[in-house]
């Protein structure tokens, strides 16, 4: 930390309140103060109001209350552009890039130099290369966004930043999909940055990187601005009992697995994607009866499509999945589910749940055929009132009653409803998808404890996450995925570093056939 | 059969393709600009209807055919403004706001042809003008081609240069750029730094501008006079030819164009006293059929 | 929150349907010689005699049945606008039957009708196929398909079914049988009121007591987590447009068997384009179509009250009702106050979410 | 168009802007009868005229208007016009309605109204109707308070053919190819329309035996832009005269006679006369209308009705000699006609008058023996 003379505030959001349409009081009299050069972080559980916050700061959201000083003069930000013209960048989350549009049209979109009446393309590009140099991108310029990979697109939208001059520049998460060495180039690019006199506010919930970049933590809590500390006098164990606001561990109590029979099994199965490529190709593993497998990967290496193939949710174009050896080529993904099928898709908004209906509803979308919940023929009110709210209360979900429109959840909660809904169907086999992407301590503890109890009464668990410390916690054996095919196998976790496994996703190591086929476990148990 | 091959041979039937497929035409490119800035306009029907009118209603009063087809232009502009402001300031659902306007549009204009004339169905009451035909100097001395490119409606060939002209605002200028990115992700438009309001604003704007050249065209080219629900399904047809279009200028002037066939088809079927209401109903049947083979060709690619 | 929703969606409709009454009296005001004749028209005519107040009744049992088409259709966000064809379809084999396979008694009505209903749901059954097999837009097809159903009407009118001795184009005469009586003397109400009740009264508890309404609901809010969720979306798509088909279909039916001799449209009633005004007032709940129907059809007499009395023609009234579609649609029209009510309440009562 | 309710009752086709032509000639067919003024103090019946459709249909209705302005003017009666629309459900409601008031005469029109005044007439037996093209039928019930109008249109439209065919045949006349080919652009496929047709065939036929006649249907009333349309692929194929069977939209097929030069034949009015301001160069192309004179009709009626000789409980067909229908002859007519074509008209019109020639009435055809006839002349 050398720079420690210049502290003047850049920026102050004083006292600032946003309620949102649906009632929820996201901001509560948040006040932030950052200085100018330095790397803000902002951590705080789902929902503390960390992106809300930031959406204000960037003029996609109005507060309600409060007002923000910007070198000392007060601004209002009536939509982005005004805080762009301000001098202030967001990189969102989720990237926000036009696919088909090249990096060039992306960068200076709303910028663009123009010539009669006509988007001058070769100045645009003359003046895109000049910041891209700094990123190692000159070349990329003219390819459409679509075709790059996330650590690429990442820079793109800081390049985008950047070129709108940026002088503050806002991450959110950025690192939840890197792998640890995009995300160390992360780091050497915001240092680089911020040696330029750049002011970087990021956030994230992985508090080991907050620790590594940040100079100042600013911590919130239930849409409060708790504390902002310097990093240097905090550590890690500290950060995360003010976050949660209750001091606790989050090591698990986990016992080793004993494997039976095998309930899942993949044989060579293959997707082709757009363009004919192969977006899994050839893949084979089996997943056994009380033991959870994690399927390690940088996102976009077929996870996703793998996921789809074995819940029914994509065809199979090449190979087989067996659930409880049965072919499910030909099965609904009904019938799939009462194999004994369950699963937690990554995308709860879109997949995982209706959020404009009722918890209650949501609840019930998969138990249809539950007899219990009709009363002469038709669903009765009542009967679902009693069973969500027994759902509501065993996962501690917040809300106010079961009749709350999802909407008004926040990202934790959400997820708690799909888990809710996942983890009572009987299943034998449950999948999931990035079960706590975005999640806080909290409800992410609780979800994987659900995780290992289900594994411990004979599931089996086949766990794909782009966060490694969960996947340490949780898996039993480990696979890695990379671009389409598994680039390893480690029947124990503890045989691989973290730096190591990061290798295997980045396919700089690949095991061999062998190795790898160790994955399907024919030696030990063949399928049944 | 024979007769009826003789008859598709001929210039005049080619010739009649053209016309017939020109309002189907602007249609479409009224559908295409707004369905790029992932807006669907179903209102075009009732603006076009509307516009339809007020370009007789304006030449009338003012006598002068240009400033007929300019009222019918700006009337096309104001209706879909008028969308615009319910559904991208009062946030009402694109859909039913477009099916609303067609009602109202059906309505509307004969409540005002009923006030300004006291008639409901037809405008023969106003003297209004027509948009005068060219001959085109060098092609119109081309054999058969003269005979089937030459002699347009102005407003037709307007059309087709307005294919040219999307085409190209599309691809190189800013608002068009801006009006496909909107189409495809409008959340990253807006954190760029654009208004995605406003940039669907002027798309709308910019199909109601053409949907009014599309009115003009069926009551001052077409035929020359207005009479109540004159533009007869054609606003939806565009629809489906803007969808098998694709979305390109080019691909959703030859859907149209399929569309004028099957319209030019159907008037010369009668002739050979084929039953009048089968072939009024083959343009439309064509369009189920062709959307449903378009359909299922998309999906097989999305599939593969 | 949820009784703040319903309670600022009702204010947006009453808003919604006072200003387009405002614009209407404005507009009159406008355009006429004898306004105070024509606003007590439109407003007070129909209550002149009991037959016109029974003509509100018998102008509302049409469009309860597509407005509930249209509603079903909706709630799985289908914008299927076949309602409009199916209806006429409807009627028109309803007309058929009746007219070439005459029955006796209860059979006489309940066989034209289902025939209609066979009808309607067949022509809906077109989009739901193209939608769920090949994700064609419904909405596209369906507008083809109206004019479609039109002109195969027509034709089939015109070659089969036609009534030779009868000067307009129309189908022969009803067997008595067929007929729906009218149900109070001095008005054209009929029998078919009760089925419009009856089928309000199905197609709430089918959307809101069944298995198959929850999934309709449900894929209408979100089709992916539908198809994740394991329902078969495409039975889903299928049946909420082939019911809705059927139901306008009924309408078609009851229609023609109540209020008519013969069949003899020779262009589309408009009736599917009503059910769409209709569900939207009544926000695609079932339980409130009746209600909306009479305001609907209560203007609708008035207007031509007024049109036939004075020199307001009564196509006003179409103008009038796309406005109140549009402002009762416009969610942003309150939004303002809401805001600031739930933000007053919020920084009230403190931390929350 | 979204909301068209139900369909336009069948208009005998329609001419153009009309009011004034109508009025003149009504004041030529009056001529004769104002020296007989009503006589004062003899009380006048009050007479309501429901009109299932809407005025400004430039024929059929607006006809009926003219004629009740006459009865107004002329015969002093208090009258009263009720618009009712298209939407059939209202009709019968109305006609209650309108049948309970003070009127002593109520006045419908159209097969479409007949039904529902078969109805109604039966409960007010002291009431007094008219019904205008359309008859109510007299042999199942006691229809003793309702008089019947029909029409001949196929008379009128009989001469209309045998014109069109000798122009046709003629090819020394500026707008005809000589290939004996002529057409009709009727609205819709029912009788009311077929009549015309069958007479014009027939005429056609009979004069110039061997012409072909391309018949198009446009489906419906209004849609002008179809009828052009198909008038347009009619003159491609050759037809050198069209016969305006349609209502508003035929306007449609008089703009594709001027622009593709071809001559048109108007209907119900004058409608070369009509059209003669506001669109001289297609009023020169119009040979001639077959008139059809509600407006005098209903006038007649009311005159004997006031003279009490008006026949109530029985239909009368009228036709040329009641000047119920005719062709109309102006100066485009002679213009164009050359002498032995109006001669030969001339000598036609004396025999069906005279009843040697007996036109056939779609009326009396069947269903088949209709589309046999339109299929033996197709092109
Ligand atoms: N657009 C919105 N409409 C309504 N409520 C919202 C909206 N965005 C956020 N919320 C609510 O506001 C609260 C704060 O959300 P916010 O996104 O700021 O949390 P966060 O700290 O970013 O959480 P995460 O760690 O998941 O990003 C949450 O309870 C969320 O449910
Ligand atoms: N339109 C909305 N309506 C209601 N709640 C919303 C809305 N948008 C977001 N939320 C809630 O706010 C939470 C955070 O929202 P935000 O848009 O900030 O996404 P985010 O910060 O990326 O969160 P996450 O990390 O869960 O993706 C979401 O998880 C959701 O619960
Ligand atoms: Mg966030
Ligand atoms: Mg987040």
């Amino acid at each position: 930390m050398t720079d420690h003379e210049q502290v003047t505030p850049i920026l102050e959001m004083r006292q600032i309140s946003k309620v949102y349409g649906n009632g929820v009081y996201a901001n509560q009299q948040v006040s932030l103060s950052v200085n100018r050069g330095e790397i803000h972080a902002l951590v705080g559980e789902n929902g503390a109001g960390k992106s809300t916050l930031m959406k204000i700061l960037f003029g996609m959201e109005k507060p309600d209350q409060g007002e923000i000083v910007l070198e000392g003069k007060t601004v209002t930000f009536r939509s982005p552009q005004d805080a762009i013209a301000r001098g202030i960048g967001m990189v969102h989350q989720h990237f926000k890039l036009v696919d088909s549009l090249s990096v060039t049209e992306n960068v200076t979109m709303g910028y663009e130099p123009v010539k009669r009446g006509f988007i001058d393309r070769k100045t645009a590009k003359e003046k895109v290369s000049k910041i891209a140099e700094l990123f190692e991108l000159q070349d990329e310029l003219d390819t459409a966004t679509g075709k790059l990979p996330v650590g690429i697109k990442q820079k793109v939208e800081i390049i985008k930043a950047l070129y709108r001059g940026a002088q503050i520049l806002i991450l959110d998460e950025p690192t939840a999909v890197l792998t640890p060495q995009e995300t160390e180039e992360l780091f050497d690019q915001l240092m680089k940055l911020k040696s330029r006199g750049y002011t970087v506010i990021f956030i994230s919930h992985k508090l080991r990187e907050v620790k590594q970049i940040s100079n100042r933590i600013s911590i919130m809590r239930q849409g409060k601005m708790i504390d902002t500390v310097d990093t240097d006098g905090i550590t890690e164990q500290e950060i995360s009992s003010r976050m949660v606001g209750t001091n606790y561990s989050k090591n698990l109590a986990k016992k080793a697995a004993e494997p039976k029979e095998v309930l899942l099994q993949v044989k060579n199965l293959t997707a082709v994607g757009m363009n004919k490529k192969e977006v899994v190709n050839n893949v084979s593993f089996s997943v056994r009866a009380g033991e959870i497998t994690g399927i390690a990967g940088v996102e976009g290496n077929g996870q996703n499509e793998l996921i789809q193939m074995i819940t029914g949710l994509r065809k199979i174009d090449r190979g087989s999945v067996c659930i409880m050896g049965r072919d499910t080529g030909k099965l609904s993904i009904q019938e799939l589910r009462e194999l004994g099928m369950s699963y937690i898709p990554s995308d709860r908004m879109e997949d995982g749940l209706a959020v404009s209906m009722s918890i209650g509803e949501n609840l019930i979308s998969t138990k249809l055929k539950d007899r219990r919940l009709y009363r002469h023929h038709l669903l009765s009110k009542k009967k679902i009132r009693d069973m969500a709210n027994q759902l509501v209360r065993d996962y501690r979900i917040k809300c106010d009653s079961q009749e709350t429109p999802v909407s008004m959840l926040s990202g934790g909660n959400m997820q708690k409803v799909v888990v809710a809904r996942e983890f009572t169907q009987q299943a034998r086999l449950i999948i999931a998808e990035q079960p706590t992407r975005g999640i806080d301590v909290g409800a992410a503890k609780f979800i994987h404890e659900e995780l290992i109890r289900l594994r411990d009464e004979n599931c089996a668990v086949l766990l794909v996450t782009a966060d490694l410390e969960e996947l340490y916690q949780l898996s039993d054996n480990i696979l890695v995925m990379y671009d389409g095919r598994f680039s390893a196998y480690f029947p124990n976790p503890d045989q691989v570093s973290e730096t190591e496994l990061g290798n295997y996703m980045l396919g700089v190591k690949i095991q061999s056939e062998t190795e790898i086929g160790r994955g399907c476990h024919e030696e030990e148990k063949p399928a049944i | 059969m024979g007769q009826i091959l003789e008859i598709i041979f001929t210039a005049d039937f080619l010739h009649s393709i053209i016309r017939l497929s020109t309002p189907i035409l602007f249609a479409t490119m009224a559908a295409l600009i707004s369905e790029r800035a992932g807006v669907i306009n179903i209102g075009i029907e009732g603006t076009m209807l509307f516009a339809s009118l007020m370009g007789v209603v304006g030449s009338a009063f003012t006598g002068n055919v240009w400033l007929g087809v300019l009222c019918a232009v700006v009337s096309g502009i104001a209706f879909s403004g008028l969308l615009s402001f319910f559904h991208l300031k009062l946030e009402t659902d694109i859909v039913l706001t477009g099916i609303a306007l067609n009602l109202m549009s059906s309505g509307l204009t004969i409540f005002i042809l009923y006030i300004l004339t006291g008639d409901k169905g037809v405008s023969t009451q106003l003297a209004s003008k027509a948009v005068p035909n060219i001959n085109i100097p060098l092609i119109q001395d081309i054999p058969v081609l003269g005979s089937i490119l030459s002699g347009h409606s102005v407003l037709t060939y307007l059309a087709f240069f307005l294919v040219i002209a999307l085409a190209i605002f599309l691809k190189k200028t800013k608002l068009g750029t801006y009006i496909r990115a909107v189409g495809e992700n409008s959340d990253s438009v807006e954190t760029a730094g654009i208004s995605v309001n406003m940039v669907r604003l002027k798309a709308l704007l910019i199909s109601g501008a053409i949907s009014g050249l599309g009115g003009a065209f069926m009551s001052m080219a077409y035929v020359n006079m207005f009479t109540k629900d004159m533009v007869a399904g054609r606003g939806f047809i565009a629809l489906a030819a803007e969808a098998m279009g694709r979305g390109v200028p080019g691909l959703s002037m030859l859907s149209a164009l399929f569309f004028g066939m099957a319209d030019a088809l159907s008037n010369n079927l009668q002739l050979f006293n084929m039953p009048s209401e089968l072939t009024r109903l083959m343009p439309y049947a064509f369009t189920i059929v062709a959307l449903g083979i378009y359909a299922a060709r998309e999906q097989r690619k999305s599939k593969a | 929150m949820k009784k703040k929703n319903l309670l600022f969606s009702s204010a947006t409709t009453v808003l919604a349907i006072t200003i387009s009454l405002v614009i209407a009296l404005v507009i009159i005001l406008c355009v006429s010689e004898q306004p105070g004749q024509a606003v007590t028209a439109l407003l007070l005519g129909p209550l002149r005699s009991t037959r016109l107040i029974g003509s509100i009744f018998t102008t509302a049992i049409p469009i309860c049945f597509t407005g509930l088409a249209v509603c079903l259709m909706f709630q799985a966000s289908m914008f299927n606008m076949c309602a409009e064809g199916s209806f006429f379809l409807g009627a028109l084999a309803a007309a058929a039957f009746a007219t070439k396979v005459p029955l006796p008694g209860i059979l006489g009505l309940a066989g034209p009708m289902l025939v209609g209903a066979a009808a309607g749901a067949l022509l809906c059954l077109v989009p739901a196929w193209l939608k769920a097999k090949l994700n064609a837009s419904e909405m596209v097809a369906s507008l083809m398909l109206n004019y479609i159903a039109l002109y195969l009407g027509l034709y089939v009118l015109n070659t089969y079914l036609r009534d030779q001795s009868f000067g307009a184009l129309a189908s022969e005469k009803l067997p008595d049988s067929s007929k729906l009586d009218k149900i109070i003397p001095g008005t054209s109400i009929h029998s078919g009121i009760f089925l419009a009740i009856f089928f309000i009264v199905l197609c709430f508890l089918l959307l809101y007591k069944t298995s198959l309404g929850h999934k309709i609901r449900t894929y209408g809010q979100n089709p992916r987590f539908t198809k994740y969720a394991g329902i078969k979306v495409g039975s889903v798509i299928i049946l909420s447009q082939v019911l809705g088909g059927a139901i306008a279909g009924i309408g078609g039916s009851v229609e023609v068997m109540g209020m008519y001799e013969r069949f003899q449209w020779t262009s589309l009633p408009g009736y599917g384009w009503d059910g769409v005004i209709l569900a939207i007032l009544a926000r695609n709940k079932p339980q409130y179509v009746p209600l909306a129907a009479i305001f609907l059809s209560y203007l609708r007499v008035g207007a031509s009250t007024m049109a036939s009395n004075t020199d307001v023609p009564k196509e006003l009234i179409t103008v009038i009702q796309a406005i109140m579609i549009m402002l009762i649609t416009a969610t942003a029209l309150l939004k303002g106050m809401k805001q600031k009510m739930v933000i007053k309440e919020a920084l009230s009562s403190g931390t929350d979410s | 168009g979204c909301q068209s309710k139900s369909e336009p009752a069948p208009q005998e086709t329609n001419g153009a802007a009309a009011d004034d032509t109508k009025k003149e000639d009504a004041g030529e067919a009056a001529k004769p009868e104002e020296s007989k003024a009503p006589e004062e103090g003899k009380d006048l019946p009050k007479i309501a005229c429901l009109l299932n459709g809407n005025l400004g249909d430039k024929s059929f209705f607006d006809s009926a208007n003219a004629g009740m302005k006459l009865i107004k003017d002329e015969l002093g009666c208090e009258t009263n016009v009720i618009e009712m629309g298209f939407d059939n459900t209202v009709w019968e409601t109305t006609l209650y309605e309108v049948s309970d008031q003070d009127y002593d005469i109520i006045i419908v029109g159209t097969y479409q109204m007949q039904e529902v005044l078969e109805k109604v007439a039966l409960e007010y037996p002291d009431k007094k109707y008219i019904i205008f093209d359309s008859a109510v039928s007299y042999d199942k019930e006691d229809y003793s308070n309702v008089y019947s109008i029909s029409f001949k249109q196929n008379e009128a439209s009989y001469l209309a053919g045998a014109l069109a065919a000798m122009i046709a045949a003629d090819d020394s006349l500026p707008l005809s190819n000589g290939e004996k080919m002529i057409s009709v652009v009727a609205a819709m496929d029912i009788p009311v329309l077929n009549d015309f047709i069958v007479g014009y065939i027939q005429g056609a036929e009979d004069t110039v035996p061997g012409t072909k006649v391309a018949v198009s249907y446009i489906g419906d009333f209004n849609d002008t832009a179809k009828a052009k349309d198909l008038a347009k692929a009619q003159f491609n194929l050759g037809s050198s005269v069209a016969f305006n069977v349609a209502a508003q939209a035929g306007l449609g097929m008089i703009e594709a006679a001027a622009q593709n030069e071809r001559y048109a034949i108007g209907v119900d009015a004058d409608q070369a006369m009509a059209l003669k301001e506001t669109q001289p160069d297609q009023s020169k192309v119009i040979v001639t209308s077959v008139l059809k004179n509600i407006d005098q009709v209903l006038l007649l009626s009311v005159k004997r009705h006031i003279e009490g000789t008006l026949p109530y409980g029985k239909e009368e067909a009228l036709g040329m000699e009641e000047n119920a229908v005719g062709l109309a002859v102006n100066e485009v007519y002679d213009g164009i006609a050359t002498a032995d074509m109006k001669s030969k008209v001339e000598e036609l019109q004396g025999k069906i008058q005279a009843g040697e020639i007996k036109v056939p009435s779609a009326f009396e055809m069947s269903e088949d023996e209709i589309s046999q006839m339109k299929s033996s002349v197709a092109p």
